[in-house]
């Protein structure tokens, strides 16, 4: 893998790994499979950028040179607010009722692009393919079985001077109760979409005066550090639950790295100030170089809260070897995880929804509301540092002293008392006043 | 070896798994206790040093350095306020550090050696080497002492009395220290334990600054000669049990004392507790003062230190405006003035033993006065 | 060791050290003075520079153009201001989500001991607004902060100016940290409430309530604090001290400093304008002695100090409108900010490098830690010379002592006479440490007094009542030991102060250590006389005569001149002190009361010693 | 086996360093433009400069301040970077000593036929190349790591440029043959930077590197330019510093080693009589649903995802009982307490203890 993706995944080893308990259950088929081989890992530092792009692109049917591909050139998609490539490996039946069974391989890239400062710097409201990706699409990859475009417009169509050209195939899907998805389909598949255009950009504009406040996600997570200074320190969680009458059960997974000394019994949830203990508490201790903290809590929360999670830590002073080269910049946290079954109404845009026609996630949860997994952010905990110009000067210092100890109680043990005249000089001196009396012939001391 | 964040033994947590919930309380008593222990023994003392010094044949005009009946008898109080009213113990009964413990362990084991208890001396003695491994050393002061009052005969390693004493407590000692971690292994049904504690001590994982030696150096240690200082300071906290029992095979007392001192200046994860201990021990042996040759520096030094600990902690870590080069001097400081108090106190004794058996004043044929010297 | 073995080698030391000790003494603190007073030359004071490489100081070029619309959005802040009549915080919720920032507040309310006579408050309400800049491509992990206090009747030119230049970095894609812009009422103790909600920690005694903040942005790495009142400035004034003379890393100065130049913006400190060739030492000794002032009073120089206390190097530009020609407008002052904040957005490790204890003669050379220690330890090695010479007095008399204790009853051991009057002493110290806080509220009704009046004066009560206490010692060595104690609990103290905040102790410690040195029963007046100039009071007093002397503007008006308005501003700093220490965890107050006074204390009864 | 193999390390991190980056990066460019495929290239980069935050081209770096070509590309392929660059791991890459599992791109697939360019830059000193800001490799070092290659015939002939400060010294022990190097500094000269793209806000190049593109822009896979020229890239009025080469090691006369030698290669195409049968694509998919159908044999898997969130089966967890002693031990524990206290005193000696 690490030679395949260009990225450093030999940094992934036992210290940074967790067992998660009941996080990250098989997407695939098939419940049975073996808890205790689950692993999770992740590396909080690593960079996303062009060398990984490339090889993740070369999986792709006809690599980037045909179809939706196409679009990824890295200096657009790098320079959005957010971006994630994705590789998810998992069984899948064949057929719908069938018992056979096969590998699926789906790539998935998020990009969000910052709307408001395009808006700013363009003067316009709206978008166009080029204006985003810097090139329209032209064609399909030929040797695609699906290649559709959709366009999200379920907020959208209720702008004033809402306008969507070329015109393509509306789909409305009801997903859940009370929320509706509408989408713009391009099949470029169909001969008819590059009929008339040569090349397919679709444009969405609207009026100015329309700001895109949608309704804002139910569920929201926060991560923090607290404390000041090297020794203690706390990291809190909140998590909002938005929804107006509906609580919700979430499950949060962290790992924390050894040299963060967490405290269990400082781990406190709390709810608009009142105690909300978690209905599950599942704590496994680091060891020293061996295995980081991992910590699994199942908690329920209040319709419209705020649920804010405290653990304490003490920072450990590491050997001077063991500190990244920038030790002075701190150590990157990896993100916790907070895994909840949404309902249907989460407004959230249809990618995230399994049930969403662009997911290839089919049903995985089997009451209504679809799985949505949240990371927070990675945060950044400076470490007490040594001094690294030391250990010569430390060595020989230490040494000293105990040496100082060792000689004093070697001399006191060893020896022991005698009386001497005072008046004869010790050592040197005597010698040097011997010299002297004999240069004058004076008998000597 | 897996240290994990506690690296206390079995027992103990499991003894604190009952008193968490009201532990400031515990602590208070503890110390309290240790406290009334000390006192206890220190008068046991102060009657053994007294009969000692009766019963032993004074040189002439050494009267002016013999004990004297009052200063003994304060001396147990001494001894308790210095203890009690240590600011460093009453630190650490603030930070609930299970040094308390351990301070508890090493007084009821003087306590019962005082008392002259083959077998209470051995379960203390167990408990505290089972608690942290280092007062096994304490054996041959404990030995020795119980051996002056139960073997008959002079203390020669000829004296076969004394052999089979030596035998007999030793196999007491490991008995009940058999004991302790086959009932520790019975709690946990795992032998985890041994290296996860003992393994924690000797091979010092946890880097956490303390006011040892160990910390900055095996931060900045190079790799490859690891092992080899760990060893060379494991082996300095022990070597000096040989030459001291050679020395002072007679004043099992004091040789009780400085053990505790160098095993609470060289062990691996010294805390201020183990200083405030064998500090509290000092009054016990005031009588040297006189014989004492740096004692206004060590003072100065220790105070400072007391001082300078908080302050360049606070500097280092909280304001971040010193690093950790700081905090290390002030160790080191520590670390050699208590160095030098207990190297004093050593000094002192034996000049005193000597002018015991050679008068004060020693003068020379032609009544110069002679001096006195190490050689 | 051979010097501490050999014993003839030790009586020779001792005995040299009690010949020469008074001369010895004066050598040694003649030694600190003067090497304070070469501090300013070359030599002590090396030039500055920039050690941190990743600051890459003017390397870009600016593109901030938003002078204009610094303006407007200045008059229209203070239009809204005016029409809120305090802090308009709908104003500026919407203009910051306009500009596309994210937006949250933050109420907080704290209640100060007693009302606070100068600002005029007693229970404070007040909200803080925070627009966040999120950095594209970083995951938020750092962050810095530019903060603008808001002020009933100043500062709208820096509001206009932040806001602006929030719209100007929230279209660029460079950003690695995010970037705060922090607007807090009531000075420190909005900014202690936002503070202490971020990291989740409370530094004060006293409680503040504030409301669940949002927004968070992992580790803040700089925070640089903005007072502009004027359309147009002729110079910027750094601000460096935070309470209990915290300092940010030198290279926060520097960068400054270097950018300034860079823009042709004249860049000082303290207010005075950098040290010409003819007679450069008084005018940089100047500086240096109003920063050591400064640092000495433990308050922090402007807003921005508070930050140095939460472990962010953080730094206070103030600029000033003064009759000089070349004046800098919004935009060129915007630039300089964006410079600054381009270098800070590219450090990556913290601010390490440089020195965070220093002394600045002027802006373009330094005094490092090490070049000013030694005046520190000069002066301390006379306390310990002095403490050495009384135990070597001491130690013939201890054996005779321990003979006769041993005789006679224990109470007569020699140091359990003095203990009594160590522990009054403490006592005494806590008794003024407490007293005001508890007792203003009956001394306001009985005198019917204003509060903080009452206050310092009962502070004032107890220390001087505190003087008449009997000075009858059982022993006649006993003043030795008193003494003793007294010096090594006074070196202490210094030695503790010298790395807390050097300037402070060096000005306790120049009258305190002739005193300390001198007092005695036998020459009784010469030591009251020392100990009177040497007294907390008379210290404090003397270090706000000096600050105002050294103060460029000179007195400000509505001052008394004379001792009478002299003495009338100590007693409001005193209050002010104690109000400080409780609401922002200044430690003048209990350090005078806790540590100074003791000592003090217990030196006037060796001084005033009977049989 | 690679008969042209190009090992090029950046070993500074932190942005202020992004010259380095971009130096091995035009390298990388203008070789693989003479026609080594990546495969053949192995590239350690101490810090990503592209993908930086602070970068306000994101996805690309320039090394000059017009910004005509991005050399970042977009096919890159960056074999260690981050924390992954080390001086162990350099000298193990040399020494072909990498742990089992290391992948080919991460390995020097090179024999004795092979012609190997090293390129390095960073920030040196006198004898040492700082790795990092935190460690650093001596010219001993590399000397006998060079020697070992040769020893196991891992090279042909190696060419050796070096862009730091007093580069010169990293060469100055070696004593392996087949080595020519080229440094751009002597000891106690420093290489300077070119010039700052002052919209980056960074400089943006080293002046020998430079120059070396420069030179390196005109060559095209058949140019016969030879290695000689190479050493009058850059003369001392244009690096300030002045660069060194030594070429006692060489065997040959560099006026007739061509440059493409070692900064192309020259593919020789071999032809083949015989047919050569290569199995159709729907071969392989046909034995897949085979294998597939054993797989369902063997293990049956019940058609039904995952429940993603059990959260049952927490709650029922989180509810068991917490850890208890066995009751043995604690009968133990205080039978023994019991035991001790009256083998030592029995009841009538209680007093006697206090």
């Amino acid at each position: 893998m690490s030679g395949l993706l260009c990225a450093s995944f030999n940094f992934i080893d036992k210290t940074n790994t967790i067992a998660p308990a009941f996080g990250f259950r098989p997407m695939g088929i098939g419940n049975e499979t073996d808890e205790s081989y689950l692993r999770y890992a992740s590396l909080p530092r690593e960079i996303v950028c062009t060398e990984n792009l490339t090889p993740w692109k070369k999986l792709l049917p006809c690599d980037s040179k045909a179809g939706l591909a196409t679009l990824l050139a890295g200096g657009k998609l790098f320079n959005s607010m957010y971006y994630s490539l994705g590789l998810h490996f998992r069984p899948v039946p064949m057929r719908p009722d069938d018992a056979g069974w096969s590998w699926q391989l789906t790539q998935t890239l998020t990009v969000v692009f910052d709307g408001f400062v395009r808006s700013k710097l363009t003067g316009t409201n709206g978008w166009t393919l080029s204006s985003l990706f810097g090139r329209p699409l032209d064609g399909p990859c030929p040797i695609a079985s699906r290649s559709r475009l959709y366009v999200d417009i379920t907020d959208i169509e209720q702008a004033p001077g809402f306008s969507l050209n070329p015109a393509g195939t509306t789909v409305t899907e009801a997903s859940g109760m009370d929320r509706k998805y509408s989408y713009v389909l391009y099949n470029l598949l169909q001969p008819s979409t590059f009929a008339q255009v040569k090349r397919l950009n679709p444009s969405v504009n609207w009026d100015a005066d329309w700001d895109m406040q949608s309704q804002r996600p139910w569920l929201h997570v926060e991560r923090f550090l607290t404390g000041v200074g090297l020794h203690h320190g706390g990291i809190s969680s909140l998590l909002h639950n938005r929804h107006p009458n509906r609580s919700l059960t979430v499950h949060h997974q962290d790992t924390l790295p050894w040299f963060l000394r967490v405290y269990s019994h400082t781990l406190t949830v709390t709810t608009a100030g009142k105690a909300n203990p978690p209905s599950y508490v599942g704590y496994r201790p680091a060891r020293d170089r061996e295995r980081p903290h991992q910590l699994e809590l199942l908690l329920t929360l209040p319709p419209a809260t705020i649920t804010r999670v405290d653990i304490q830590f003490e920072r450990a002073l590491l050997t001077w070897t063991e500190y990244p080269p920038d030790a002075n910049h701190g150590v990157h946290i990896c993100a916790a995880v907070v895994t909840a079954v949404l309902p249907d109404s989460d407004p959230c845009t249809g990618l995230c929804s399994e049930n969403s026609p662009v997911s290839f996630y089919r049903p995985l949860v089997r009451d209504t509301g679809h799985l949505s997994r949240l990371y927070t952010q990675t945060l950044l905990v400076s470490l007490p540092t040594p001094d690294f110009s030391m250990p010569y000067n430390v060595v020989c210092l230490t040494c000293t002293v105990v040496a100082i100890g060792f000689g004093s109680f070697h001399n006191i043990l060893t020896r022991s008392f005698r009386t001497r005249d005072p008046a004869q000089a010790s050592g040197i001196v005597r010698h040097l006043a011997n010299l002297i009396r004999r240069w004058r012939g004076v008998p000597l001391l | 070896m897996i240290p994990c964040i506690v690296s206390q033994t079995p027992m103990i947590i499991y003894i604190f798994h009952f008193l968490i919930d009201y532990s400031e309380l515990v602590f208070t008593v503890v110390d309290i206790t240790t406290t009334v222990i000390l006192y206890l023994s220190a008068k046991k003392t102060a009657l053994y040093l007294w009969e000692k010094q009766k019963c032993r044949k004074w040189s002439v005009d050494v009267s002016e350095i013999l004990l004297r009946p009052k200063s003994l008898h304060w001396l147990p109080l001494h001894v308790a306020a210095a203890y009690l009213l240590n600011p460093l113990t009453v630190a650490t009964c603030v930070a609930r550090s299970t040094c308390a413990f351990h301070n508890l362990l090493l007084a009821l084991l003087m306590l019962a050696t005082q008392h002259n208890s083959i077998m209470l001396s051995a379960v203390f003695l167990a408990l505290a080497s089972y608690e942290s491994l280092y007062p096994v050393v304490l054996l041959f002061p404990v030995i020795l002492q119980l051996a002056q009052k139960e073997v008959k005969g002079k203390l020669m390693l000829q004296n076969p009395y004394l052999l089979c004493f030596i035998l007999e407590y030793t196999v007491v000692f490991l008995g009940c220290l058999s004991i302790l971690l086959m009932l520790s292994y019975s709690l946990l049904y795992s032998s985890d334990f041994i290296p996860a504690v003992y393994g924690f001590i000797l091979s010092v994982p946890d880097l956490t600054p303390n006011v040892g030696l160990f910390w900055y150096f095996f931060t900045e240690v190079f790799e490859h000669f690891r092992l080899f200082f760990i060893c060379i300071f494991q082996l300095n906290t022990f070597i000096y049990t040989l030459p001291l029992i050679i020395v002072l095979s007679d004043h099992p007392q004091f040789l009780m004392f400085i053990q505790i001192a160098l095993l609470a200046v060289f062990k691996s994860y010294p805390n201020l507790g183990d200083v405030a201990f064998y500090l509290a021990l000092l009054p016990i042996w005031s009588h040297l003062s006189r014989y004492l040759r740096n004692s206004f520096l060590v003072l100065c030094l220790l105070l400072s230190c007391g001082v300078l600990f908080p302050i360049l902690w606070h500097l280092w870590v909280f304001s971040g405006s010193a690093n950790a080069n700081f905090y290390y001097a002030a160790t080191l400081a520590f670390s050699t003035a208590q160095i030098l108090l207990i190297s004093d106190y050593l000094y002192a004794f034996r000049r005193r033993e000597f002018h015991l058996k050679y008068g004060t004043d020693i003068k020379t044929q032609d009544g110069r006065k002679m001096m006195v010297e190490l050689k | 060791m051979g010097l501490l073995s050999d014993p003839q080698s030790r009586e020779r030391v001792l005995l040299f050290l009690i010949r020469h000790n008074s001369k010895l003494c004066i050598l040694c603190y003649a030694l600190g003075l003067v090497w304070f007073l070469l501090l300013p030359l070359p030599p002590l004071s090396a030039p500055t520079y920039i050690s941190e490489n990743a600051l890459l100081p003017g390397l870009v070029k600016r593109e901030f153009v938003g002078g204009p619309q610094a303006l407007s959005l200045s008059r229209e802040f203070a239009a809204n201001k005016a029409l809120v009549g305090g802090l308009p915080v709908e104003w500026l919720n919407k203009t910051m989500t306009s500009l596309g920032l994210e937006v949250h507040t933050q109420t907080f309310a704290v209640d100060l001991p007693f009302p606070d006579e100068i600002n005029e408050r007693y229970h404070v309400r007040g909200t803080n607004v925070q627009g966040v800049v999120r950095a594209r491509r970083a995951a938020s992990t750092e962050a810095l902060v530019l903060h603008v206090p808001f002020l009933p009747e100043a500062n709208d030119q820096a509001m206009g100016l932040a806001l602006s230049l929030a719209a100007h970095f929230r279209k660029q894609v460079y950003w690695a940290k995010d970037l705060i812009v922090l607007v807090t009422e009531h000075d420190l103790l909005g900014i202690q409430a936002w503070l202490g909600a971020y990291h989740g920690i409370n530094l004060t005694s006293l409680g503040v309530r504030s409301s669940e903040l949002g927004g968070y942005c992992g580790a803040l790495q700089a925070a640089i604090t903005l007072q502009l009142s004027s359309d147009v400035a002729t110079s910027i004034d750094l601000q460096l001290h935070g309470p209990n003379g915290l300092l940010p890393n030198l290279d926060l100065p520097n960068l400054v400093h270097h950018l300034c130049l860079h823009a042709k913006v004249l860049c000082t400190v303290q207010e005075l304008l950098p040290p010409q060739e003819d007679n450069a030492w008084w005018q940089s000794m100047h500086i240096m002695l109003l920063q050591a002032l400064g640092q000495a009073s433990t308050k922090p120089a402007s807003e921005h100090g508070l930050f140095l206390r939460h472990r962010v190097e953080a730094l206070g530009l103030k600029a000033i409108n003064s009759h000089r020609q070349e004046k800098a407008s919004l935009e060129k002052l915007g630039r300089l900010l964006e410079g600054v904040f381009r270098s800070l957005n590219n450090l990556l490790e913290r601010f390490h490098q440089s020195f965070f204890f220093y002394l600045l003669p002027s802006l373009q050379s330094y005094v490092s830690i090490g070049n000013y220690a030694p005046c520190a330890a000069a002066i301390l090695v006379v306390l310990f010379l002095c403490a050495v010479e009384l135990w070597a007095k001491l130690n013939p008399e201890k054996e005779r002592r321990t003979r006769e204790a041993a005789a006679s009853n224990p109470a007569s051991i020699p140091w359990l006479s003095v203990i009594g009057s160590i522990v009054i002493a403490h006592g005494l110290g806590i008794a003024l440490y407490l007293g005001p806080l508890v007792a203003h509220q009956r001394a306001a009704n009985y005198f019917d007094l204003p509060e903080d009046e009452a206050v310092s004066l009962t502070a004032l009560g107890i220390g001087v009542s505190s003087l008449s206490l009997p000075h009858r010692g059982s022993t006649p060595q006993g003043w030795i030991w008193l003494k003793l104690f007294a010096l090594l609990e006074l070196g202490m103290l210094l030695l503790a102060l010298d790395l807390l905040n050097f300037p402070l102790a060096f000005m306790l410690a120049i009258p305190t250590v002739p005193a300390a040195v001198v007092s005695q029963p036998s020459h009784k007046t010469a030591s009251i006389a020392l100990l009177l100039v040497a007294s907390p009071a008379v210290i404090s007093l003397m270090g706000l005569a000096m600050k105002t002397e050294l103060n460029p503007h000179g007195p400000t008006s509505g001052q008394l001149g004379g001792f009478i308005g002299l003495f009338l501003r100590w007693l409001q700093c005193l209050s002010q002190s104690i109000l400080e220490h409780q609401s922002l965890g200044t430690n003048l107050y209990p350090l005078f009361t806790l540590g100074l006074f003791p000592c003090w204390l217990q030196l006037w009864h060796v001084a005033l010693w009977k049989e | 086996m690679c008969q042209y193999c190009l090992i090029q390390v950046c070993t500074s991190r932190f942005w202020f360093n992004y010259r380095h980056v971009a130096n091995v990066l035009s390298v990388y460019r203008s070789v693989k433009r003479l026609g080594i495929p990546d495969s053949h290239i192995i590239m350690m980069l101490a810090d990503d400069m592209a993908c930086n935050a602070r970068n306000p081209r994101p996805a690309t770096v320039f090394n000059n301040a017009h910004e005509q070509i991005n050399v970042y590309g977009d096919d890159v392929e960056v074999d260690y970077r981050g924390y992954e660059v080390t001086v162990e791991n350099f000298v193990r890459l040399l020494m072909g000593r990498v742990p089992p599992n290391t992948p080919r791109s991460k390995r020097l697939l090179s024999d004795e036929r092979s012609n190997i360019l090293i390129y390095m830059t960073g920030h040196g000193g006198d004898g040492f190349l700082k790795f990092q800001d935190s460690e650093e490799i001596t010219n001993i070092e590399l000397a006998d790591a060079f020697e070992q290659m040769w020893q196991k015939k891992r090279y042909h002939e190696i060419a050796f440029i070096m862009d730091t400060c007093q580069a010169v010294s990293m060469y100055q022990k070696f004593y392996s043959p087949n080595i020519v190097a080229i440094a751009s500094s002597q000891v106690g000269e420093d290489s300077l930077s070119h010039h700052v793209d002052s919209s980056i806000g960074v400089y943006v190049i080293d002046r020998f590197t430079y120059y070396l593109l420069e030179f390196l822009e005109k060559i095209h896979p058949a140019s016969q330019n030879t290695m000689d020229e190479l050493f009058r890239v850059c003369p001392k009025r244009d690096c300030i510093s002045t660069p060194g080469q030594r070429t006692d090691l060489f065997s040959r006369d560099l006026s007739t080693v061509l440059i493409t030698e070692f900064f192309g290669s020259v593919r020789k195409v071999e032809l083949v009589t015989r047919v050569v049968s290569v199995p159709s694509l729907r071969d392989l998919l046909t034995t897949v649903p085979g294998k597939k159908d054993d797989i369902n044999e063997g293990v049956t898997l019940s058609n039904v995802f995952a429940d993603q969130l059990p959260v049952a089966q927490m709650v029922q967890k989180g509810k068991q009982k917490e850890w208890h002693p066995p009751d043995g031990f604690i009968l133990a524990f205080w039978a023994l307490v019991l035991l001790v206290f009256f083998k030592t005193y029995g009841m009538k000696h209680l007093t006697f203890i206090f």
